[in-house]
């Protein structure tokens, strides 16, 4: 379906899908007020779960995603349990402990084979499958966006007593996000893993939770579209960044991080920059009169 | 005369907080149908005792009952289920959203549908659930502001919005800390008249206030706590009467 | 007892580490994501000083003063500007996440990538015998200079008017200005002492190691992390237990369990730590509304 | 009246303050003497938080003037003007909670020295007595009684040209509100100038030598305590 794209650009198209399942795995939990960094973790718990299935146990790729979504959402839901009783930043380096103790621990356990990785893993997921599935994420995003749920989401977001004192049950809005962003990000993790057919325990370190983190606030929370924006937007610019050869990628990407916050300290969706800028075009018109 | 119904009944409440004991030994009933105040100076442990009628806190001894059941071990939204609403006293709207946004979170228990009901069902729903905040928010005078962002508006204004959207959640007992705070006079004469809208429709509420024109004006009873115990509960003008009550509460007369 | 100096040795870096971040918090409710670079920076700063041939007190000192530079100035115009447009504090996250892929590009590319040799010239060496035990000089020196400085630290906020002006910011901005403190004042000295305790862990990382790189500090910023939750963030008591507590953990679980699993163990202390007492050992319990 | 301009401690003129579009003050014109004491009257929402925190320094004014001993405040950051001796102690009486009486007390003290914070913290005790069991009590555990004395005495620890205080009955038994207006009383005695924001007029009358009214952001009304009669407080201020 995607074979007209050339495979640079259709390699790049994946991973930027990818990406983007992963950020929504953490805006939806941010959408309720949880600012987790376990993220990382759980793609990783995806990742093996599936490609160990595949390659020792011979399952067929669909099913070993299905497990891989399955094991993360359950983690995730048991995790969420204790991990859950915590609060602010408390929850976010809690959950940045829990994800740290996954993936340590897969580097350094016999039958993940440690740090070497996974190798020779069945490739199978095309650019066809990915458009897919992140097109009904993005649809159910949008969904839930436009329901009471994501109301409910953006109150508890907001303060989450309040949202308790209008009948809102907040813990378990709460753990089904946690599950479902647990089960997004295994799948990321799955999915990923038969792209590129080896995983190892180090592409899932802090330094992938730092780029998702920063596509997630730089596009802004309000709405799905924003980060996901983002997530394009950032992956066209490390490209140019690279062709440009220069040592100086991570500069230039630290200071565009900079100065959007800056700029949109919200976001470059939010409502509070989205309407200076509608502000200052609309005085464009007024200065050529 | 028949012994009126308790809607809800505090029994024997205390709660302490370390070694302070904001709420001791309150035995209160709020009955059904009827408008009862609470007043008493800062620090008293009004707010504590609201707090615990909406299971935000439970208390150190002691037993509430709402409808004739205990709420212990309820969470504050089991509670909204129930029927019990409650308006905070530093005025807690979702910022940054608007005034019909904030109403329509509070009908979230209105709403039936799935995620996946689609098309006119789902479009009927959000219809009449947003017709319902819409009469509220006319019924609260705020028809002109409905989509202004709440963080923008005035106190009184956001006072008004928060108690609409406790009266979307269609309650049984109505718990208002402090409404007319930081409102006008005219303003506050609104509240007080629709206090008694609200009584006509067979609302029960607890006002806590410290204006003692209105209690006196939108009241049956008034309770008076001092010290986190009751020291008074009758009608306006036999409170005002008391002699305790002018020593802990009203004192000579100036604060009115 | 080897291995328990040899831990609380590591844990006082750590704590170093951890009071810096701490402090950060619990003055401006800001994590920085900086602190590493500023720590590597810091460890740069006296190896010139040191490479130069200025003794190494000096050379600690020149660290010192160039790590609180750098942390003043980050505060001074980002943060500032951040503040002044009342940012969020993920704002702050994310932007400071900036500023260190900014900070460690520039050293990167300072240094051509390379890992320096970090001369022990100067620094105490050999051992010493202390009960019974052969110790490490080195070890007993990082130690005890990183408890003096924690004692200084304490005593500092707990005793003086700087002390309590910065109590003051910490908990009202708004109440300290109006009598009369400059909060801008009062986050700069936050800084500069974060900085300066930073480039003092810098100095012991690098001279423990005998060596120092722009990627030094990358694995310490997620140990100062696990440091303030195992303490509680934002206490300064907290921070030195927490540091002391992993570094003792890390040593003992390397050497009875495996090297593999130092790292996972002592995350699984903080998360067993987290789960008992869900603000850390001294945090505050986090303010509840209503 | 009083046209004591010559002495003026605080002299703001013209003020003016603007959130967004909203004014919050229009053309603020107002005096305070040395060792006068001046009420701002009005309801809730008029602007006398919003004046007393323009004159401290925390807003920016659209427009005016505001001078403390001839020297002009706009445009100093309010820890400055706190320092030059316009020390505000603000609504709802912001202990620094974690910090014990003392220490609230040497906050307010700013630079003075060592010895005379620690006479400046014995003038405080014997003006509100009932603080002296209760000075290494953590400030966030006091009554909100004891709370607003330690606000005042925190501000009187800068020994000010003007406290300015901002509704100092809020939220208290008239028992307490006595003690209260007892220790204004000797406060102005002392010979510092007081600048009370209250709702409550009948109360700030007491104290007050002379009274501005403000209604949504403007001066309708201004003159000396006594001019202030029931009919006049009724019209404007209930």
């Amino acid at each position: 379906m995607f074979e007209w794209i050339p495979a640079y650009q259709r390699f790049l198209l994946d991973v930027t899908l990818i990406d983007i399942i992963l950020v929504i795995s953490l805006l939806i939990l941010f959408q309720c007020g949880l600012f987790s960094m376990a993220t990382a973790g759980f793609a990783a718990i995806g990742g093996y779960t599936s490609a160990l299935l595949v390659t020792d146990a011979d399952w067929p790729v669909p099913l070993g995603i299905l497990a891989a979504v399955f094991v993360g959402a359950t983690l995730a839901v048991s995790f969420g349990l204790p991990v859950l009783r915590l609060r602010g930043i408390y929850l976010a380096l809690g959950s940045l402990a829990l994800a740290q103790v996954i993936v340590i621990g897969i580097a350094n356990v016999g039958f993940t084979n440690g740090v070497f990785g996974i190798s020779g893993i069945p490739t199978e997921v095309t650019t066809g499958w990915l458009v897919a599935i992140v097109a009904v994420i993005l649809l159910v995003m949008e969904l839930i966006h436009r329901s009471h749920f994501g109301r409910a989401m953006k109150a508890i977001r907001l303060d989450e007593h309040t949202a308790a004192g209008l009948g809102i049950n907040v813990f378990a809005y709460r753990m089904a996000t946690f599950g479902i962003g647990g089960a997004m990000a295994a799948m990321a993790g799955a999915l990923e893993a038969h792209r590129t057919a080896v995983i190892s325990p180090d592409q899932y370190d802090f330094g992938l939770l730092v780029v998702l983190l920063t596509y997630m606030f730089v596009g802004g929370v309000e709405h799905w579209l924003g980060p996901v924006l983002a997530t394009i937007g950032f992956r066209i610019l490390n490209e140019n960044l690279e062709f440009a050869g220069t040592d100086w990628e991570n500069f230039y990407y630290g200071s565009i991080l900079v100065v959007v916050m800056l700029l949109a300290p919200d976001g470059l969706t939010s409502r509070r920059f989205t309407q200076r800028l509608a502000r200052i075009f609309r005085r464009r018109p007024d200065l050529a009169t | 005369m028949t012994v009126p119904t308790e809607l809800l009944q505090c029994e024997g409440v205390g709660r302490r907080f370390g070694s302070v004991t904001a709420v001791d030994d309150v035995t209160l009933g709020v009955r059904s149908g009827e408008v009862l105040g609470l007043i008493g100076p800062n620090g008293a442990g009004k707010t504590t005792l609201v707090n615990l009628m909406s299971a935000y806190l439970s208390p150190t001894s002691g037993e509430i009952k709402f409808a004739g059941e205990s709420i212990a071990g309820c969470k504050p939204h089991e509670l909204a289920r129930r029927g019990i609403a409650r308006t905070y006293q530093n005025v807690c709207l979702f910022e940054q959203s608007t005034v019909l946004d904030n109403v329509l979170t509070g009908r979230h228990l209105g709403f039936q549908g799935g995620l996946w009901q689609l098309g006119r069902k789902r479009h009927r729903e959000e219809a009449r659930e947003r017709q319902l905040a819409v009469e509220l928010i006319e019924l609260l005078g705020l028809a002109e502001h409905m989509n202004e962002d709440v963080s923008a508006m005035s106190y009184g204004l956001r006072r008004r919005v928060e108690i609409a959207r406790a009266l979307a959640i269609e309650p049984q007992l109505l718990l208002l800390d402090e409404p007319t705070a930081g409102m006008t006079r005219t303003e506050s004469d609104e509240v007080g008249r629709l206090i008694g809208e609200l009584r006509a429709g067979g609302m029960t509420v607890l006002l806590i206030d410290h204006n003692v024109r209105l209690v006196s004006e939108t009241c049956d009873r008034v309770a008076v706590l001092d010290w986190g115990r009751v020291i008074a509960i009758d009608e306006p003008a036999e409170v005002w009467a008391d002699e305790r009550v002018r020593e802990a509460y009203l004192g000579t007369g100036e604060s009115g | 007892m080897q291995q328990t100096i040899n831990g609380l040795a590591s844990g006082s870096i750590y704590a170093l580490l951890g009071l810096g971040v701490t402090l950060i918090w619990g003055v401006l409710h800001v994590l920085t994501f900086t602190h590493a670079q500023v720590l590597t920076w810091g460890a740069f700063g006296s190896l010139i000083a040191i490479n130069r041939g200025y003794p190494v007190p000096v050379a600690i000192l020149v660290g010192m003063a160039v790590a609180a530079g750098l942390s003043v100035l980050i505060d001074s115009t980002v943060l500032e500007m951040l503040r002044r447009r009342g940012a969020s504090e993920y704002a702050f996250v994310v932007a400071t996440i900036g500023l260190a892929f900014m900070l460690e590009s520039i050293l990167r590319n300072r240094t051509r990538a390379r890992v320096e040799p970090y001369s022990r010239d100067g620094f105490p060496r050999g051992p010493i015998e202390l009960l019974g035990q052969n110790v490490p000089k080195l070890q007993l020196a990082v130690l005890a200079t990183s408890l003096i400085a924690m004692a200084g630290l304490a005593i500092w906020l707990n005793h003086t008017r700087a002390g309590r002006g910065m109590k003051a910011v910490a908990y009202s901005p708004e109440t300290a200005t109006l009598l009369g403190i400059n909060p801008r004042f009062i986050y700069a000295v936050a800084y500069t002492v974060s900085g300066m305790l930073a480039a003092l862990a810098g100095v012991f990382v690098a001279v423990s190691t005998a060596s120092v790189s722009y990627s030094s500090g990358d694995r310490l910023l997620l140990t100062a992390f696990a440091v303030i939750i195992l303490g509680g963030m934002g206490s300064v008591p907290g921070a030195v237990v927490g540091g002391l507590i992993l570094g003792v953990i890390e040593v003992y679980a390397t050497v009875h369990v495996s090297s593999k699993f130092s790292e996972v163990v002592a995350y699984l202390v903080i998360l067993v730590v987290l789960l008992v007492r869900p603000s850390g050992l001294f945090g505050a319990k986090e303010a509840t509304r209503v | 009246m009083t046209g004591s301009q010559g002495n003026a401690v605080l002299e703001v003129s013209d003020l003016t303050v603007r959130y967004g579009a909203a004014v919050a003050l229009r053309g603020i014109d107002l005096v305070i003497g040395e060792q006068e004491a001046v009420a701002v009257l009005g309801p809730n929402g008029a602007g006398k938080t919003t004046l007393l925190r323009t004159i401290s320094g925390l807003l920016k004014p659209a427009a005016g003037q505001i001078e403390l001993d001839s020297h002009s405040m706009v445009g100093r950051p309010a820890y400055r003007i706190a320092r030059a001796g316009f020390v505000h102690a603000p609504e709802g009486r912001s202990m620094i909670a974690p910090l014990t009486v003392t220490e609230n007390l040497q906050l307010g003290a700013g630079r003075r020295a060592r010895s005379d914070v620690a006479a400046g913290i014995d003038e405080m005790i014997e003006l509100f007595p009932s603080l002296r069991a209760r000075m290494g009590t953590k400030a966030g555990l006091l009554s909100g009684g004891e709370q607003q004395m330690v606000a005042i005495a925190r501000a009187l620890m800068a020994q000010p040209k003007v406290l300015a205080i901002d509704e100092p009955s809020m939220g208290l038994a008239p028992v307490v509100v006595d003690a209260v207006l007892e220790a204004l009383r000797k406060v102005i005695d002392s010979g510092t100038s007081l600048l009370l924001a209250e709702q409550n007029a009948r109360l700030a009358l007491a104290v007050a030598d002379r009274a501005y009214v403000l209604v949504h952001g403007e001066v309708v009304k201004s003159g000396n305590s006594d001019e202030f009669g029931d009919e006049l407080i009724e019209s404007y201020l209930t």
